[in-house]
């Protein structure tokens, strides 16, 4: 088979880690930055497993399983908190949790 | 794994065993049990030290290397966790939420740490780190029914993950170009290979990464609300040994790797300067005494690049005792909010016009908090002085002029917040002392921090003995 | 297999660029859904298949679930996905948009050309397995307690006050 | 048993701590036990101490730890304790437990006991410090501590500002001196290597020839320190306003103890004073020059306090002389007498004034001989003493072997030898003038109250030393005992002096006649002939001197015009010039920093992330550009 260039795959997860990049920094629904949180890390594990098989090894992928628990730690984590600010604030505005501040 | 490999991981079983128990004494609501297993595993744990220190250095499969360094920060960041656990118990005691899970959270967090501390393969790095960045968020966000623990436990999930992923692209890039994981793996292909482009750009996403961790400007926003808004231990735990376990990394890969040579030092250099001057800037007039922690804490690791800048032996040495300084004079600044803020049920006592007067009020306290600012600022006599002189004595020997000026200018902007803090705490008229409850677990670990802080000051060559023989690379 | 590669990738650019701008979570979670399968797929043509069936199923599948639950649980309707378009007016985009170009021109201009060929061949589960459990050892028992943190966090901050008697 | 030494201090610092921390919960008696028993204790220990010296006298080193080590920096905190040490120990230990002792009766009731004690013990730690020191930086800590405690003794009573602008000036003074001894102990550290004493002596001598410029500059800055710490010329204007203080601060810090640490300091410095002889002969002149000014001065004063306070000027100044012959032993000889009867005197005196509703001015006292006999037994002891009044009191050996050492020192030191011979005449002259003033003649303000016998047994102990104190060392033609000479040999090695048993025997009954002539006249002046001193005074230019002599010699005037006015009018001329407009533009620039990065900590959660990908991307950038 034609093996595809890593190099290539590492472009598209540059691609994807600056989208998910302006993700968090645009959006200011809580869910959204999460969203874009989870995409940031996918395009690290996407470079993960690009390197392993640059390099024909299999710890790419072994980093690539330590992203995805790391990932859904997060998500656990995060949602959990973003269902108690729901329902304790009511709103889902990054930009209203700003009491802590100077 | 060999009997030794097991010997030098004793610390780390001892926790990994306490975890579980801990997690059962929760599971079934008691408080009182799991935070006393989680005392208990703490001093097992640090007690295994010596057993450990026996068999060192040893690399323990290719994650973990436990040396004399990484048992150095393991015993300081239990030493620590134990200090926030007795300081938390009269903290939480009467609050509304629930106890149970706060212990677990501290030894996981404890655990994680120690795993960074000890680790020279990004893999574990990345676990330790996240294992703490997790349970940090449990205890930042812990206390119920207010909102400021909320709010800065937000701030900490989504910047911490945002960095997070800069970090693991970092390192990925890194895996991309070196084919290795380990930190000896990529120096060994680097110094096949040589630097390019590629590499500064993956050490400079590590370096933001890391930079996050440890609050360096300009990544250091979070630090003041996270600060205020989490409870005064819980500040004082992220302070010391989220921040000092990310340090002992930072020195172990700056050592292991030409992470802080050539261009990297430039950068740290500039982020050095930058932290230092703005740290203590926005210090400066802040009314928030959490917040004038956590802007001083800024500044002091702003000093502490210096010795990741000096590097060797020296700057390691340099490093190790001005953690131990650090994490002495701000548990202790921290303690004694945690002291004053016991037993209410509202946000803590951080208003500085709170702390007029003090001296008249809760003369011992006021007495540690004293001392405690004294060493902040640099004062001889206690650690923070000689902290403060080997530093600079370590930048001054490797000639970084520009981060030795900002840390003789910071220091001077220093002493003003901090005397600020004091001259409040002397103001007014002397009163009658009012009599409150002694926290006993507290005061404990605030006497024995007074004690070591003034002990270690005088003599600090006991401690220079025990870090000269666990220094890196020696 | 570099058709392939070039569709999935971009599917995945396409659909990622839909997850930031959408204004219904929801749909936002659909078309991330599509990008990680499309993502899926570039791993399996980068001869990684077993990273491409824990993507698909853990991430695509558990992770993702678990959003949409929760964003079901919300219920966030109409006014919220209004609110969302109101949010996204291009003034807060500039500022994201200059900040993700430069570093998308950073990184382009740095690893442009950066990596070699791969050195080929399919890397199964099995070799990720017994690294797992060889080398690996410490890195699973770390990320078990890494789950465990998150668990009782999770669990904690997921009470509500007051609801639970302390004793 | 050597590790006494390093004990010793620690127990006045525990007493310090007791009453520092705990001395509202302790009442009265509690303080006075604590206060009085740690110095008591360690008075015991050094008393022990000596025991064991003098039945091995080997030097001891105690080493407790380094303090630091730092590119060859390792100031070590260590004691040593050799014959010198143990003098100063003792001296200072057995008059500190007198004193504390008389204190518990004397402050009794004053509101500020547990401070006035916790002060004392204090003091008493750091010139304990100060002596047992075996490192340069580690005395330098002392020589500060007790500059403290003075400082805080001095003003005491801070209501009165008076007492404040006291302790200030004292502070301030004396700062110039401890300056200047910073500066040589840095000179010392960066040419030799090390603040150890020993070895900084060693060295020296081995490294620099006698005369040698950097030996004179270490020793002209060291010479500097001790005459700011010990009230001589041109730095002694501070004394004689610390009489501010409470009587038994005087007798300790002001008299015994404190303001002899400067002559400690070039005797245990001495090689380097070898090693700079232009140094040594100025250091005579000093001496010299202070005793006979300072006589002149305490002859003028009409207040009892400051009378002494001259006097302890004055005597320094005998010891500053006898070092500047090189008569090391005879100046810590004299500076131990000194220190008996001058603390006798203030004891002395200090009842005087408290029985008489804090009057000082001795011209409004008188009679006391009856109604106080005890004290006057002890002031007039004390005042023989110091008077050297031949062989029965201690001044008169020690002041005697300063005066012969001085004449047998070639020419520079007859002409010492004269100042010494003059002073000596003014000494007996000012001090009986006050014996005869104050408790002689009519009652002119009736005394009240007693004495305890916490204030009488001092005034025994130290009347019985300051007639005995001196048998130690007794010349060659009374006895010829020349213990303390002996004891001290080998601290001040160095060739004995020329023997000439006929030569000094005609000196001592010289200097003794001139003693008694001082007596005489003052008996004549004070007690025959009162109106004679009023007719001298008629003469305007007699007048004139006198009010220049009471004024201390126009020293404070002159530095008020010369130095203070205008730093002064400087200071307020250059309230808006360049260099502070500078300091403001700083401090603003400061305040302008903090409030913007204030104002950039928004709180906004998107706003940090935005800060941390804009640094992220610079980072990148610095990085590949650098």
């Amino acid at each position: 088979m034609t093996a595809v260039p890593p190099e290539a795959a590492v472009l598209l997860a540059c691609l994807l880690f600056t989208l998910g990049l302006a993700g968090v920094l645009a959006r200011r629904n809580l869910v959204f930055i999460l969203m874009a949180l989870e995409i940031m890390l996918n395009a690290a594990g996407l470079v993960f497993v690009a390197a392993g098989a640059r390099w024909g090894q299999a710890d790419g992928q072994v980093l690539f399983i330590v992203v995805l628990t790391l990932a859904a730690a997060e998500v656990a984590v995060g949602l959990a908190l973003v269902l108690r600010i729901h329902r304790q604030a009511a709103t889902l505005d990054a930009d209203a949790a700003s009491r802590l501040r100077g | 794994m060999t009997g030794g490999d097991l010997t030098a991981l004793l610390p780390f079983l001892v926790m990994g065993v306490a975890v579980p128990a801990v997690t059962l004494a929760a599971a079934f609501r008691r408080p009182a049990l799991a935070a006393s297993l989680a005392a208990l595993g703490t001093v097992l744990a640090f007690a295994a030290l010596w057993p450990a220190a026996g068999v060192v250095p040893r690399q323990v499969t290719p994650l973990l290397m436990i040396d004399g360094y990484a048992l150095y920060f393991a015993g300081l960041m239990l030493a620590a966790t134990l200090a926030v656990l007795l300081l938390s118990l009269g903290y939480l005691h009467r609050r509304p939420e629930p106890r149970e899970a706060h212990s677990l959270l501290l030894l996981l967090a404890a655990f994680g740490a120690m795993a960074v501390a000890a680790s020279d393969h990004f893999a574990s790095f990345i676990l330790g780190l996240e294992t703490l960045s997790v349970a940090l968020l449990g205890l930042i966000a812990y206390a119920h029914g207010r909102e400021r623990p909320i709010e800065a436990g937000l701030k900490y999930l989504i910047l911490a993950g945002f960095s997070s992923a800069i970090l693991l692209f970092g390192i990925a890039l890194l895996y991309l170009r070196c084919g290795s994981l380990s930190f000896a793996g990529i120096a060994f292909a680097l110094g096949r290979a040589g630097s390019d482009p590629a590499i500064l750009l993956a050490f400079a996403l590590v370096i933001a990464g890391i930079g996050f961790k440890l609050s360096l400007v300009p990544f250091h926003m979070w630090a003041p609300d996270v600060y205020q808004g989490a409870s005064a231990p819980v500040a004082g735990f992220i302070a010391v040994v989220s921040k000092g376990a990310v340090f002992a990394l930072l020195l172990r890969l700056a050592h292991d790797t030409p992470l802080a040579s050539g261009p990297g030092a430039t950068v740290i250099q500039a982020i050095a300067v930058a932290t230092i001057l703005a740290g203590n800037l926005l210090a400066l007039l802040q009314d928030n005494f959490k917040r004038l922690l956590a802007y001083s804490s800024i500044a002091h690791f702003g000093y502490l690049l210096l010795a990741v800048l000096a590097g060797g032996v020296l700057g390691a040495e340099a490093a190790a005792y001005y953690l131990a300084a650090y994490a002495v004079m701000t548990l202790g600044a921290f303690g004694v909010i945690t002291q004053l803020s016991a037993g209410q049920a509202g946000d803590d006592i951080e208003q500085l016009s709170a702390y007029r007067g003090l001296m008249w009020r809760r003369p011992w306290l006021a007495a540690v908090l004293v001392l405690m600012l004294f060493a902040l600022a640099g004062m001889p006599l206690t650690m923070g002085f000689f902290a403060k002189l080997t530093v600079l004595m370590a930048g001054i020997h490797g000639g970084w002029w520009p981060a030795v000026g900002a840390l003789v200018a910071g220091s001077v902007i220093g002493l003003f917040y901090y005397l600020r803090v004091i001259a409040l705490m002397a103001a007014g008229r002397p009163v009658e002392a009012v009599p409150e409850p002694t926290r006993w677990a507290g005061a404990l670990v605030l006497a024995m921090l007074t004690g070591v802080l003034v002990w270690l000051g005088m003599a600090p060559a006991p401690l220079m003995a025990l870090i000269r023989r666990a220094t890196l690379g020696g | 297999m570099a058709a392939a590669f070039i569709i999935s990738a971009i599917v995945a650019a396409l659909a990622t660029l839909r997850v930031i701008t959408a204004s219904r979570a929801v749909h936002a979670l659909l078309y991330l859904v599509v990008s990680l399968l499309a993502v899926a797929v570039v791993f399996y043509t980068l001869g990684a298949p077993f990273a491409a069936a824990l993507e698909a199923l853990v991430y695509a599948g558990a992770i993702m679930v678990l959003f949409i639950f929760v964003v079901m649980m919300m219920n966030l309707g109409e006014p919220a996905a209004r609110r969302e378009r109101q949010w996204m007016a291009p003034r807060t985009w500039a500022g994201p948009a200059v900040l993700a170009l430069a570093l998308l021109a950073e990184l382009l201009a740095l690893l442009w050309r950066a990596t070699g060929p791969a050195s080929g061949g399919e890397v199964g589960p099995g070799a990720v397995g017994a690294l797992l459990f060889g080398p690996y050892l410490l890195a699973v028992e770390l990320a078990s307690l890494l789950l465990l943190a998150a668990l009782v966090t999770a669990h904690h901050l997921g009470r509500s006050a007051g609801k639970e008697p302390d004793r | 048993m050597g590790v006494l030494a390093a004990l010793i201090p620690v127990l006045p610092l525990l007493g310090f701590l007791m009453l520092f921390l705990a001395g509202a919960r302790l009442g009265a008696r509690g303080i006075a036990v604590v206060g009085v028993g740690s110095v008591g204790i360690a008075a015991g220990m050094a008393l022990g101490l000596t025991a064991w010296f003098l039945a091995s006298p080997v030097p001891v080193e105690v080493s407790a730890w380094t303090w630091m080590t730092v590119d060859g920096f390792a100031p070590r905190i260590g004691f040593r304790l050799d014959a010198l040490s143990l003098i100063m120990v003792l001296v200072v230990t057995v008059i500190g437990v007198l004193i504390h002792l008389y204190s518990a009766e004397f402050m009794a009731g004053d509101e500020g006991y547990a401070r006035y004690f916790a002060s004392m013990n204090l003091f008493v730690a750091a010139m304990l410090v100060l002596v047992l020191a075996a490192d340069l930086l580690l005395l330098y800590l002392g020589w500060e501590g007790v500059g403290l405690c003075s400082y805080l003794l001095i003003g005491f009573w801070y209501r009165d500002p008076a007492n404040g602008r006291a302790a200030r000036k004292a502070f301030i003074v004396t700062r110039i001196g401890d300056t200047a001894f910073a500066i040589g102990l840095l000179l010392l550290f960066t040419h030799l290597d090390t603040t150890d004493i020993q070895a900084l002596m060693g060295r020296a001598q081995g490294q620099w020839p006698a005369g040698a410029p950097l030996a004179v500059a270490a020793a002209a800055l060291l010479l500097g320190g001790a005459i700011g710490k010990s009230a001589q010329l041109p730095l002694q204007t501070w004394l004689p306003d610390a009489m501010a203080g409470p009587t038994p601060v005087s007798a300790l810090i002001h008299a015994a103890t404190m303001v002899t640490a400067g002559i400690y300091l070039i005797a245990r410095t001495h090689a380097l004073f070898d090693l700079a002889p232009a140094v040594r002969d100025a250091v005579g002149a000093i001496g010299a020059a202070t005793l006979v000014l300072a006589a002149f001065s305490a002859l003028s004063q009409t207040d009892l306090k400051r009378i002494l306070a001259y006097s302890t000027i004055s005597q320094i100044g005998y010891m500053v002389l006898a070092l500047g012959v090189g008569a090391w032993a005879s100046a810590i000889f004299h500076l131990m007498t000194h220190a008996f009867f001058k603390a006798l005197l203030f004891l002395a005196a200090g009842v005087v004034i408290q029985r008489l509703h804090e009057e000082h001015d001795i011209f409004r006292m008188g009679g006391l001989r009856q109604r106080l006999p005890l004290v006057f037994w002890a002031f007039l002891i004390g005042a023989s003493s110091l008077a050297a009044l031949p062989l029965v009191t201690a001044g008169f050996y020690s002041k005697d072997l300063i005066l012969w050492r001085a004449w047998s020192a070639g020419p520079f030191g007859r002409a010492l030898w004269a100042a010494g011979i003059l002073g000596t005449f003014l000494t007996g002259l000012y001090i009986f003038r006050a014996v005869f003033v104050v408790f002689l003649g009519p009652v002119r303000t009736p005394p009240r109250g007693g004495i305890g016998p916490a204030v009488a047994v001092p005034l025994v102990v130290l009347s019985v030393l300051a007639l005995i104190g001196g048998f130690v060392e007794t010349p060659d033609f009374f006895g010829g005992v020349p213990a303390l000479t002996d004891f001290l040999a080998p601290v001040f090695p160095g060739p004995p002096p020329p023997g000439d048993p006929g030569g000094e025997a005609a000196a001592s009954i010289f200097a003794a006649l001139v003693a008694l002539a001082g007596v005489f006249a003052a008996y004549v002046a004070y007690c025959r002939r009162p109106a004679m001193v009023a007719t001298i005074l008629r003469h305007p230019a007699a007048e004139a001197m006198r009010r220049c002599w009471a004024a201390g010699w126009g020293f404070d005037w002159l530095y008020d015009r010369l130095l203070v006015r205008p730093l002064v009018a400087t200071a307020r001329a250059g309230r808006a010039d360049v260099i502070d407009a500078g300091f403001d533009a700083l401090a603003a620039f400061c305040r302008q920093s903090h409030a913007m990065l204030s104002r950039w900590q928004t709180g906004q959660v998107r706003w940090y992330a935005a800060w941390i990908g804009a640094g992220t991307i610079l980072t990148v950038a610095i990085s590949v550009l650098a």
